[in-house]
Parts: structure tokens; C-alpha cells; sequence
């Protein structure tokens, strides 16, 4: 059967692909920040996934105000790199993985999560970025890649309960599919960061750290932790954040429900990197990895 | 909170045609056309005048005051070639020098800038920030 | 506050379009149905709602196979008619009613219900023909109506429960509107057809006929009926009928939880109107008319 | 069930391609473009041989085999003015009076028609039905 074997977190800033794009990662600002990646590189090519399910919001990019899904699952083939204005990022098209995603797309639905199927979709920063973090600029991306949208763009976005709940089905359904594959979960956006108004350019390290401490410690609880907290917080893009719950939801030390607490706890992650830089761009960079154990 | 606006259906409906127009401007193609006569792109959305004026002198606190949100206005910043910093950091009223150190001493803070009416550097009673105010109050 | 005062059902089959828009409805084949029709469009002129929620599937008309929506709600000023192919049907434009719906869609997401939120969207004949029965051939529709898309083209499509659940979240959505509105809540599609292969022209009428006993009478037990048992006994697009359910769902006398049973056991539902027909084109006409008491 | 497929992503992927095709003809001058040469038309899509084919001999059930979904493939028969019972019927074998009088008469009945290997008339057995079988046999 296929596995989630990790989870990766990332913050999914598009200067950080720029910076990437225009070769920049050795100037003294950037610097710092690819440093704390490139733990996490060679740790991907030592841990190999056969396919990443990722976990990003849309930026008004494949998704306009004609349609708006809350949750967003790809099942195409192939995605293309998204011309967000100034011209698409020049890195590898996205294969997808058509079969499991099709496969999560039918237990996810069944487990009342109301899903919209997506054929076709071309990825912005928000998905790629996170690519070029954790695996530098390689002529094809290592693996296969399910693309999972999520929209914290206009509100009402879901609660971080509803995310959290979301990332258990992601994982039951994962489980359930006959393959033998080492499938990772990644979530990406945040961490605090405004860019409108004049509160643009906040940062709150405080709120981010614990933010990690606990997403790592007791998400169960984060997850509970309403909308207002964290625009009022982590700022108004900080919301971003919610989908790293989903993430954390798949690991196996969540119990699915009541009857699962005992598997849950005979499990446990490994905290196998963490991160945290300030600024890049108008935002704070926070990067987790966790293994399931 | 100071200085926020929260982008739900209401503001969205507000700004529906500014924001499907912002989107245009992702096909490099529209981008051209707007560049050479920006007024004459403009006038083939249905907005509003204040939205058409807020976004010839690229006036993002007022697109986002008639119904923008900033991830659609990104597009009109890349199609004038500037980053998400610039952008950003046009809305304060600091300059760009001014907002480049902000954030690489940190940020900033969330201290005073939690709820209306405290007094930290984003409160109404503190705009426009930076040397754009300064100049102003002297 | 607002209030759903009432759920009309009825068949959408496009057929009936047709008839009505060329003057047909008087023709041998076609007067059985229309008469039937006759009480409910006096009924509706007596009872004229503030806004219809009117639930329908969109059968591949504004949505493609590019993205697939499980519940898309309409938060759009107005809807044309689609062109699905024969040219556009000449009925008025549809107008929205744009705060009720966006109102409704916050609060059901907040209900866990992950809806696409659409802005632009030309409606079908699954929207269209049951309005065209209920109000015939006017200037204009008599009031606002929010269209309420379901997936029942592409597996897997929401289960009985889940649109029986929706249904009370709609509900409870609306008595939370702060205005006075009268609101009807109409689900649509169905009874049993199948459009597809050597199977082609089956029709159900015992199935048909104890499907309407029981949405009357025991609606949380049909709801448990399994897509398969609709497909095998009603044809294979005789699965629209999950979406009478949310209508049914909407009415007063369900339990909105465990915790609301009593005050939900002191409201009953009142049958107006009941009438079958078989057939139009391929399919058998069912329609009911509830009205809370 | 007899006579029936299913359309689940699997299917949703097989006839992507010709099913987005058949939404193009919702729009009056595809439907022209398409009439005036509909090999030409259907070229610009990258379909299969085997749909192609399917599609110019308005072979319904061919083209559901190959991943059409019939909501899609109906806008070919609005194209062709044909209504939605001439495109059920067609997948039948039966002749349009045989299907209409059928469905006046009530219907196909479910009975022997719920699993696969009953002695309905939509088994494999009894295909194709109609005065077309009949003739087949004589
Ligand atoms: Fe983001
Ligand atoms: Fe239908």
C-alpha cells in the first residue's frame, strides 16, 4: 500500500523564486536563507518520494473571481508554470500522478470533504517556489506531484479544524490505494506576513516559533485556533498558514477518530529539520520537516 | 485591525471588474496593449471611475479601498516590472529604502498594531509613515 | 429573519424546454404533464417567494472537465441562459440575489461544507425547465433565485447523506439571515432515466413512487440509500435524484443535530402537491410540493 | 448493470480530450466550423483515431467506450438537431418509432436489466434491439 512517509514545510515567497531564477543565492541577503535548505536538499535526495501531494493556494493565478473552490485537487497529467505577470518561471513543467490523484479525489469525497476536481491548471509560486526550495533547479522535478489548492484568497477560507480533519482523510485515502508508494505531504505558504495597507511588512517571530512548537507538539490544538488570531497576529497573508494543518494532519501520530487514538499514539514524528528566517522579501520563512515514525 | 482589509464576497463583488481586469494582464499580450495606452484598457472594463483612476496612478491602498485584493493588483505591479516589496511597501508611505530596512531589521511589529485605536506605527494616527510624513509634519 | 417556507421537487428534463418554448404543451404528448403542473403554478403565484434557492446539476454546460465542483453556489448579480448546443433557450435572464447567497455560502462553509463560490455562470436546462413548469413563460422570472450547483456527472458524486446534511446547513444559513425573506428551496433532476447504451429508456415507476413516499415521510432513512441502488433501479442519470435531498434536507421538520430533535419533531411538513408522469422524452416526471408548517 | 458505464475519473481521462471537444460546440460558430468540415474540425483536437471515428459515425456508444460521457456528446446531437431521445434511442439498435413507442408505452423495465447476465432486453444477449436484431436473425 502507499505511505506518507514525511512531511515538508515551507514558506512559498515568489522573490525567493525570483532570487533562484536570477541567480542570486549567494548575495549576502539571500544567503542566510538558502543556507537553511540545503539540509533539506540533500535530505530529499537521500529520501526519495515516488510522489509529493502539495499543499498551496492559488494567488489569482489559475483561479479567478469567476470561480472559487475552497479545496482543489489535480488530476491532469501535467502542469504548466503560471505567467503571474512578469512572464512564467522558467523551471520544469509539473508532472502530476493522474491515478492516485484520482484515487484520493474519490476517498476524500467519500469522507464528505467536497473537493473540485481540477484537469487543468497552470501553478504559480505558491506550488513552485517550494519545488526550487527543496530540490534547487534540476532539468525535470525528481518526482511526480499532485497539486492540492486550498483558498485562503477570499473569505470565508476553511478553519484550521476543517484543514486539519482534511489532511487525516488525505492520509486514510493515501493508505488505501494498492500501490507500494513513498508518498510525501508538504505544506507551504505563510509564515506571518501582510502585504496591503499600512500594517504591510509585518513580522511576528514570536507567534511564528510557537506557531512551529506547537504545530509539531499538539496540532490538535492548533487547529483550533480561529481565523482572527492569526490576520490579527501572523497578518492578513499569515491565514496562509492554516494549510500547513493539513499537512500535519497526514502524519500518522493524528488519530483518523475516537476508535484510533491508540494507533495514533503508538506512533510518533521525528522533527528532522527546522528553520526560520527573517525576512525574505515582506515575510517570515519558517521550514519544517517531520517523518512519520 | 488597523490598516487591513478583510477581502470577503462583499469586497469582492465591489471589485470584481478591477480584479478580473488585473488578471488579464497575466497574458503578456494585454500587458502590451495596456502598456501603450492604459486609459483605452481600461475603458473596456466596466469599473468604476475611482477604480480607473486609483489604478493609473497606481494607488494600491485605494484599489484595495474599492474592492481590489492584492493578489490580483500584484499583476499591474509585474506588468510595471516591480516586486512584491515595492508594491508592498508603497502603501505605507514609506519609501523604498525606508521599507527594504524596515524589513531586514525584522519587520514590522505587531506591538500597537493588534487593534484599531492602540498606538504602534500602522495606526491611522500614524500615516503616512516614513519620511513621506516626516516631511509633511515639519 | 429569513425563512424557508417551503421545497418545491420537480424533474429538469430538457424536453420540456423544448415543448414549452414551441408552443407544444397542449399537444397529445405533452398536455398529461403540463396539466400537472397547472395547481403548482397557481400555487406559486399565491405563494410568491422573496428567492428560490434552486438546486440542479449543470449537465456539462459551465463547468467542463477543467474543474468539477461538488456544490457550487452562485453568488453572481445574474445568469444567462446557456447555449447548450441548440441555441440558447429564450427565457428571461436569471437574476441572482447576490448578499443572501454570499451570506449562505459563508455560513456553510463555516458548516464544514467545502463549496465552490462561482461568479459568472450561464445556466442550463436544469435551472431553466423548472422554473419554466413552475412559472411558465413571463417577462420575467417573478424573483431572485440562487442557483445551487451539485455534481452528479463525474465519480464520485456526494452521497444522499451528505446532501440530506448540506440541505440543514442551508437552512440553518438562511434563519441566520438578518432580513425577512420568504425562501423556497426547490431540488430538481430526476426521477429514473438513463441516457446512455443498450439500457437507454429505463424507466422505474415503483422505484419512482416509493422514492417520493419516503422523502415525505422518512427522508433521513432515504438519504442512507446508496448511489448504486439508484443507478441499478432508476438508470444511470436517475442519481440527480440525491439532489432532492437537499432540499429535503432544508425543511423544518429535520433535525438540524442530535440536540435539535424535539423542536424539529414540533414542526411537520404539509404535502401540497403530488404528481408523477411517464414519460418526457426519456425519463419519468416527478414533482412534490411541501410547505412548512 | 447491463448497458451501462460508469464515468469516474478513469473514464473522465480516457475521453478528456473528446469530451472537451464537444463542449466547443456550444458555440454557434464552432457548430458552423464543425459542419462545414468536420474532419478538419475534429483534427484540431488531439483525440484518438478509434473517437474520431466514433464522433463522424455518431456512434454514441463508441464514443461513450472511449471516455465520452453523454452530457458532452450530446452537444453533438444539438449540433445535428437531434434530440435527446434520438441520441438515447441511437445507442439502443432500435429504430426512433421503436424507442419512442417504448418509452409511451412506460419504459424499459428494470426487470432483468439490474445485473449483469439477467434475461433483460439491455443484456448482451438481446443486442442490439429493435426490428435491426430482428432482421439480424432472419
Ligand atoms: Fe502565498
Ligand atoms: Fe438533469
Amino acid at each position: 500500500m502507499a505511505k506518507i512517509t514525511a512531511s515538508v514545510f515551507t514558506s512559498h515567497v515568489p522573490a525567493i523564486g525570483a532570487a533562484i531564477d536570477l541567480g542570486k543565492t549567494t548575495e549576502p541577503y539571500w544567503q542566510p536563507l538558502f543556507k537553511g535548505y540545503e539540509w533539506s536538499k540533500q535530505w530529499l535526495k537521500d529520501n526519495p518520494p515516488d510522489v509529493v501531494i502539495l499543499v498551496f493556494n492559488d494567488h489569482a493565478t489559475a483561479f479567478s473571481l469567476d470561480m472559487i473552490p475552497t479545496f482543489a485537487i489535480g488530476t491532469a497529467e501535467a502542469y504548466q508554470p503560471a505567467d503571474e505577470g512578469w512572464g512564467p518561471r522558467p523551471v520544469p513543467v509539473v508532472q502530476g500522478h493522474a491515478e492516485l490523484a484520482a484515487h484520493i479525489a474519490h476517498s476524500v469525497i467519500q469522507q464528505d470533504f467536497d473537493l473540485t476536481i481540477v484537469n487543468k491548471m497552470d501553478v504559480d509560486h505558491g506550488l513552485t517556489v517550494p519545488l526550487s526550495l527543496m530540490c534547487g533547479q534540476p532539468e525535470a522535478w525528481p518526482c511526480p506531484v499532485i497539486p492540492f489548492a486550498v483558498n485562503v484568497v477570499q473569505y470565508p477560507v476553511p478553519s484550521g479544524q476543517r484543514c486539519f480533519n482534511l489532511g487525516k482523510a488525505i492520509r486514510k485515502a493515501v493508505e488505501s490505494y494498492d500501490e507500494n508508494l513513498n508518498v510525501q505531504i508538504w505544506g507551504t505558504g505563510g509564515m506571518s506576513h501582510q502585504l496591503q495597507g499600512p500594517r504591510a511588512g509585518l513580522i511576528n517571530p514570536v507567534f511564528d516559533n510557537a506557531f512551529l512548537d506547537q504545530l509539531i507538539s499538539d496540532p490538535a490544538a492548533l487547529a483550533a485556533k480561529p481565523h482572527i488570531d492569526y490576520v490579527r497576529e501572523a497578518g492578513s497573508e499569515g491565514i496562509e498558514l492554516v494549510m500547513w494543518l493539513i499537512a500535519r494532519g497526514a502524519m500518522s501520530d493524528v488519530a483518523y477518530d475516537a476508535a484510533d487514538l491508540d494507533a495514533a499514539k503508538a506512533h510518533s514524528v521525528k522533527v528532522k529539520h527546522r528553520f526560520y528566517h527573517v525576512p525574505a522579501s515582506n515575510t517570515a520563512v519558517g521550514h519544517l520537516i517531520l517523518e512519520n515514525s | 485591525m488597523p490598516g487591513t482589509i478583510i477581502f470577503d464576497a462583499e469586497q469582492s463583488r465591489k471589485g470584481y471588474h478591477l480584479n478580473q481586469f488585473c488578471m488579464s494582464l497575466m497574458k503578456a499580450e494585454n500587458r502590451e496593449r495596456f502598456k501603450a495606452d492604459e486609459m483605452a484598457y481600461l475603458n473596456e472594463w466596466p469599473m468604476t471611475q475611482e477604480q480607473k483612476n486609483a489604478v493609473l496612478a497606481r494607488d494600491l491602498n485605494r484599489c484595495m479601498a474599492t474592492g481590489g485584493n492584492i493578489y490580483f493588483l500584484a499583476k499591474i505591479g509585474a506588468t510595471d516590472g516591480k516586486s512584491f516589496q515595492q508594491m508592498a511597501g508603497s502603501m505605507t508611505g514609506m519609501t523604498e529604502d525606508e521599507y527594504r530596512a524596515m524589513m531586514l531589521a525584522g519587520g514590522r511589529s505587531v506591538e500597537g498594531n493588534r487593534f484599531v485605536g492602540e498606538d504602534g506605527d500602522a495606526q491611522a494616527q500614524h500615516q503616512p509613515q516614513g519620511q513621506s510624513s516626516q516631511k509633511g509634519k515639519r
